[in-house]
């Protein structure tokens, strides 16, 4: 037994790290964000490096790693906020390589893996308006519309941007049901991205929690550094609380996607609702933390604050994984809830 | 205890909402910042006509005298019907009364009738990029020069700023007092050489507020209003009105938003979701407590004259209560929610700011544990 | 408009809180609370002070005041957390004045109002097994089993004791379904009974409250008064914080109940809801400040605990009046919660 | 990261499993505290001849030389199974890991022994009822006479004192010296004259506890741990000892009573309660945060070799999710719930201590906020 991050991993999110701060410096992520586009020259550099086939399988051009591997890169992207078509990249990857057909895996997933081409893929349930990220621009698009899983490329639907406050992602919505099906069974995938996406509003946590503490160690007010204060230092240590809830939460759910598959629905419902509440309650204490300069367009803390909303609803609301973890506890099924 | 009004404050109410639903002009267009406020401008000259602004300024100063009663019956009228803020609030509930309590005779007749009529914008120079709460740390300078005083430094938060012709500015006359003594309050004529307005932005993309800069900006020893280094008194009057004025509106505010979101519940066929249900009876409990406690905060303060330290309880309750609505707005629109613009959207991110304008939610326990329940201060 | 006790309503409550607190001294309540009885001779000089008739008209016997006074004697029985068959007599009043027959009213309503008397009330829907309060000892039972509101003695019905945690007050259980019918609308007189225990919450919450503040001020830890840490100060500022929502509504439904009768739904579930929350988080919370010393059943701040927690669960729970707040308030009506 | 036992340590589980199904003596009699501490010492007994009481300590000393994996495996076995704690866990725990770090030879000879046994049961005496969560400032007194101290003073919330030969006794050595400094740590005899047990009654009813009162009791010079003076850093070592020892057993413990909560809910039909839905489902993942969370803290410390300040994220989230499982327990059985003795009644009621016993939460949350998050300290 061994809950810490072997050698390779640990080399794998120290280098993710590393390279997302000097690509991403805030300023950079600000001019995408206000610009609502992404840096391809970045994509290539990144995409390159084969971070969105790190678990697709090598003979299908892929790493060979596992979910594990797959969210310490997202938590990392979290981390740095940075506006980056990975995780839908790697997501449609997942579903193909894991319920695609030959030909669509033959067709689609050496260039995905090696970050040729990006992806959409949904984010929300198809009964919820559909929301896709990162459709605009994609190669290939995945997706349900409620008559099973399908993979079309963009000409074959219709897509329309989504302006939300989070503009270091690419929102749209998707009509049409153009495309082929996709053969195979998607819930392993499904569950995978969905502890991804945990690990992306892990690292948006993290951040906005280490943002608070520095800001708290500095800002004086009444002749001592805020953080001095209990009113401040115990929000910030319920910041850790909470991040620290949702890492133990997300890392066993993607141990459990490579390894322990029958503990996975549970799992996975767990870590997406711990990161969502996390991600949010933690920007916002944030933002308390650093008071009125964190609620002007100048400061940065805003881009993973509203990064933090809009994620905590997709990819399954914090209460609907919560009405099924309780199923998965022992109190049964119910049809799920709306709000 | 009796909560009815009596027949000459039901009389009062009458005619205030028989006026209304005459004069009330509407929203205000969402066509840019400057169009909106020269409605409200057109909005305040309607009122001050009909003998509405400054309701309850003594007649002397050209208000009507009318009670704190009467005054919250008008305000609260004003939020039910949804009309707009006037142009000049910040004159009408702080300068003015400041004048009327701490200026002279001068400066009452110079500055009073403008900020009646809308003539003359006021906006507030208090915060400051390294003094947040602890307010007294403020930096900006005032250097005594020929007559008058040179003022350098940066002031943020300024609502209006870009439309004022006088700023409530607080400088500090002399660095070498203990820092509540060496503070003054200055009408600072907003058109002097030296001074910079820039818009403020916020998270929400509105630039709501202004950062103001001071570079050896001229005001003469005429606009101080109460003695130099008095400035601390002068600006805890002001944040007292602050508080009593806003209050009441902003919480009827808080019980439109209310009613806007049960109609947005049962348009979206959520109104049998047990937790919808829960959330929203503990927002209409906050709404309603909040509304109950600004009675009766109004009724001690009728007995004491002044506003106690209670008020700090509603200002936190409100900034509570008006996050959680917007989150439950949030949760009620659903994932696709977050549309960068909409009015949901737009109150929600707003709601953040609650916590932290006008007094920190920190702040305010402090001045509820040691002012009300008599807690040891933290030295 | 003036929302304030006048002087009369102000000389109840400084009368009671005089009076209760000679009388019980927290001594006394806990030499009470151990042998699980009332004290005879208090209650013949408190019965005989009329209160229990408070709010009964003149020509039954009572004072012909209204709910306002009646909570304002409750709120300072909870604030004294005093043994006492006040509340249960006084409900029981209400009942009999306002639906009672004229028979009955005779009968009863001249004894219990004089204090000659004391009554048994339920503090539960049937459905929920029925606790009553001081049912033991009482000359009359107001009781409805499901089949409409009834009138009986002692000897009519069967009554099991119930030892709740809460020993400062007398519980217990009520089968058959003897006596009489009460003939009249008993709406009011409910509503009116759970404002009065919604004062009785607010008074429990306040004494709490100060027990919690006078030790904060006392205590001395790492060199300062606890109460100087912003971990104990800003929680004692929430206890203010509850005690006053709780107050607020409390006392603006008992002015409901005499003066505007179309609010009155509305109002009582909004005070009964937010009183019982107060007092067990007022509670908890005072016990959090004290630490483990009040954890000791030397220390007194149990009393107040688990009279808050049990009480809470009475005369409908916060949830299930929340959700009869959520249908007047506009979402219309939905079978009642049942936890 | 590898979440899986190696062959070894599931070797070793099977083990433990296995004689737990052979060995579990079930819950002990509710027969009073003293039927039900002999039942505990029979069950120690049992461990002990099995070679399972001090699991991991070395073999030298009597125990098995196991790893903190595998001590970890063992608690979680047996709190998975509901058997009792063994009687002497405070020897167990804290006072024989502390005689092997700190104590001479002749101590470790002469204590060791009848902790495993359980034939000589320990206590602790730290707390004072002036120094609760500031505990360096204690006040009981320890003066020089004889070959040996004389004890003068009070000690509160000690377990076990009734059933103690052993008492590790935090006393002041020198008053002169700064707080931290004149601490001495003894292992008291607590069949010395001038001891006083007297039990100490909580708001559960029953007596877990226990108050000391030492009147000038003797205490042999032998019986030191460590240096005289340096008592406060044989004393943080016991401390660090009894999180470590006693967490992963508590989790075991409020995950056992989530699954006795859940059968409650569906026996009262109250499974499908979307309130009570979400309120499980978030009890669930605190009680995994919690497991997970401990895994996590035992594979830093064994890389570190000792415990960290994460650990106090533990207790705290501990504490929290067992006081929100009391709360809906008391919510799901209903109005009539609270009835005194009851099972839950109890848990519910012993929930409230769980923040405040071992590190209140503020506490707790100022090492995290100061030695975790590097905040500046309150000076």
């Amino acid at each position: 037994m061994n809950f810490d991050l072997n050698d390779e991993q640990r080399a794998i999110k120290d280098t993710a790290r590393e390279l997302l701060a000097s690509r991403f410096k805030l300023d950079k992520v600000r001019e995408l964000a206000e610009s609502g586009s992404y840096d391809d020259a970045i994509w290539k550099e990144i995409g390159g490096l084969g971070w969105a086939g790190i678990a697709v399988p090598e003979e299908h051009g892929g790493q060979g790693l596992g979910i594990v591997e797959l969210m310490l890169l997202c938590e990392e992207v979290g981390y740095a906020c940075a506006p980056l078509p990975l995780f839908s990249s790697a997501a449609a990857g997942l579903v193909i390589a894991s319920a695609g057909s030959d030909e669509q895996r033959e067709r689609w997933l050496p260039e995905l893996s090696s970050g040729q081409v990006t992806a959409g893929i949904p984010a929300t349930a198809p009964e919820d308006d559909s929301v896709m990220i990162d459709a605009d621009g994609a190669a290939v698009l995945a997706f349900d519309r409620g008559e099973g899983p399908r993979l079309a490329e963009p000409s074959e639907v219709e897509i329309s941007g989504l302006d939300l406050i989070d503009r270091t992602r690419r929102y749209s919505q998707l009509s049409g049901e153009g495309g082929q099906e996709i053969p195979g069974e998607i819930d392993w995938a499904l569950a995978a991205i969905t502890i991804a996406f945990a690990g992306e509003l892990t690292g948006l946590a993290q951040r906005a929690m280490e943002m608070a503490v520095e800001y708290a160690r500095d800002r004086e007010q009444f002749g001592r550094p805020i953080g001095a204060y209990q009113g401040v230092s115990h929000a910030c240590a319920k910041m850790l609380y909470d991040v620290e809830e949702a890492r133990s939460l997300t890392y066993y759910a993607a141990w459990c996607a490579d390894a322990q598959p029958e503990s996975l629905p549970l799992a996975a419902s767990m870590a997406k609702a711990r990161a969502s509440e996390a991600a949010w309650d933690v920007a916002a204490a944030s933002l308390q933390v650093h008071g009125g300069i964190a609620f002007t367009w100048e400061h940065d803390l805003q881009f993973f604050l509203k990064r933090a909303r809009v994620s905590s609803g997709l990819y399954g609301t914090p209460r609907r994984h919560r009405n099924r973890v309780a199923d998965i506890a022992g109190l049964g099924s119910l049809e799920p809830a709306t709000a | 205890m009796d909560l009815t009004l009596t027949t000459s404050e039901q009389a009062f109410r009458d005619e205030i909402r028989g006026w209304l639903e005459q004069n009330n002009p509407g929203a205000a267009p969402v066509a840019g910042d400057d169009a909106e406020f020269e409605f409200r401008r057109g909005w305040q000259k309607t009122m001050h006509e009909a003998g509405f602004a400054g309701l309850s300024w003594p007649e002397e100063y050209g208000g009507r005298g009318a009670s704190m009663i009467e005054q919250s019956i008008f305000n609260q009228e004003l939020a039910l019907s949804r009309a707009p803020m006037p142009a000049n609030v910040l004159g009408l509930v702080m300068g003015g009364p400041v004048v009327i309590a701490h200026g002279d005779t001068e400066q009452k007749e110079r500055y009073l009738e403008p900020i009646l009529s809308g003539e003359e914008i006021w906006c507030q120079g208090f915060s400051e990029p390294d003094s947040g709460s602890d307010l007294a740390s403020l930096k900006t300078r005032a250097v005594k020069s020929n007559g008058g005083w040179r003022i350098t430094g940066q002031k943020v938060w300024t609502t209006y700023a870009h439309e004022a012709k006088w700023c409530m500015l607080l400088a500090r006359t002399d660095p070498e007092s203990p820092k509540h003594r060496g503070i003054t309050y200055f009408i600072f004529d907003m058109e002097a050489d030296g001074v910079e307005v820039r818009p403020l932005r916020q998270i929400t993309g509105e630039a709501e507020f202004n950062e103001i800069f001071f570079e050896d900006a001229y005001v003469p020893d005429e606009n101080v209003v109460g003695e130099v280094g008095g400035g601390w008194q002068v600006a805890i009057t002001t944040l007292m009105f602050e508080r009593a004025g806003l209050g009441a509106a902003a919480a009827i505010s808080v019980s439109n938003s209310l009613d806007d979101l049960i109609a947005l519940i049962r348009e979206r066929g959520l109104a049998e979701d047990p937790m919808v249900r829960d959330r929203v009876a503990r927002l209409k409990m906050g709404v309603e407590a909040l509304r109950l406690g600004g009675m009766r905060t109004l009724t001690r303060t009728m007995k004491a004259g002044i506003p106690g330290p209670e008020g700090s309880l509603g200002k936190w309750e409100w900034a509570s209560v008006n996050q959680e609505l917007g989150e439950l707005a949030m949760d009620v629109l659903g994932p696709a929610a977050a549309v960068d613009g909409e009015e949901w959207t737009y109150r929600f991110l707003r709601s953040r700011a609650n916590s932290i304008e006008g007094g920190t939610t920190e702040v305010l326990k402090n001045i509820v544990a040691e002012r009300v329940l008599g807690l040891p201060k933290l030295r």
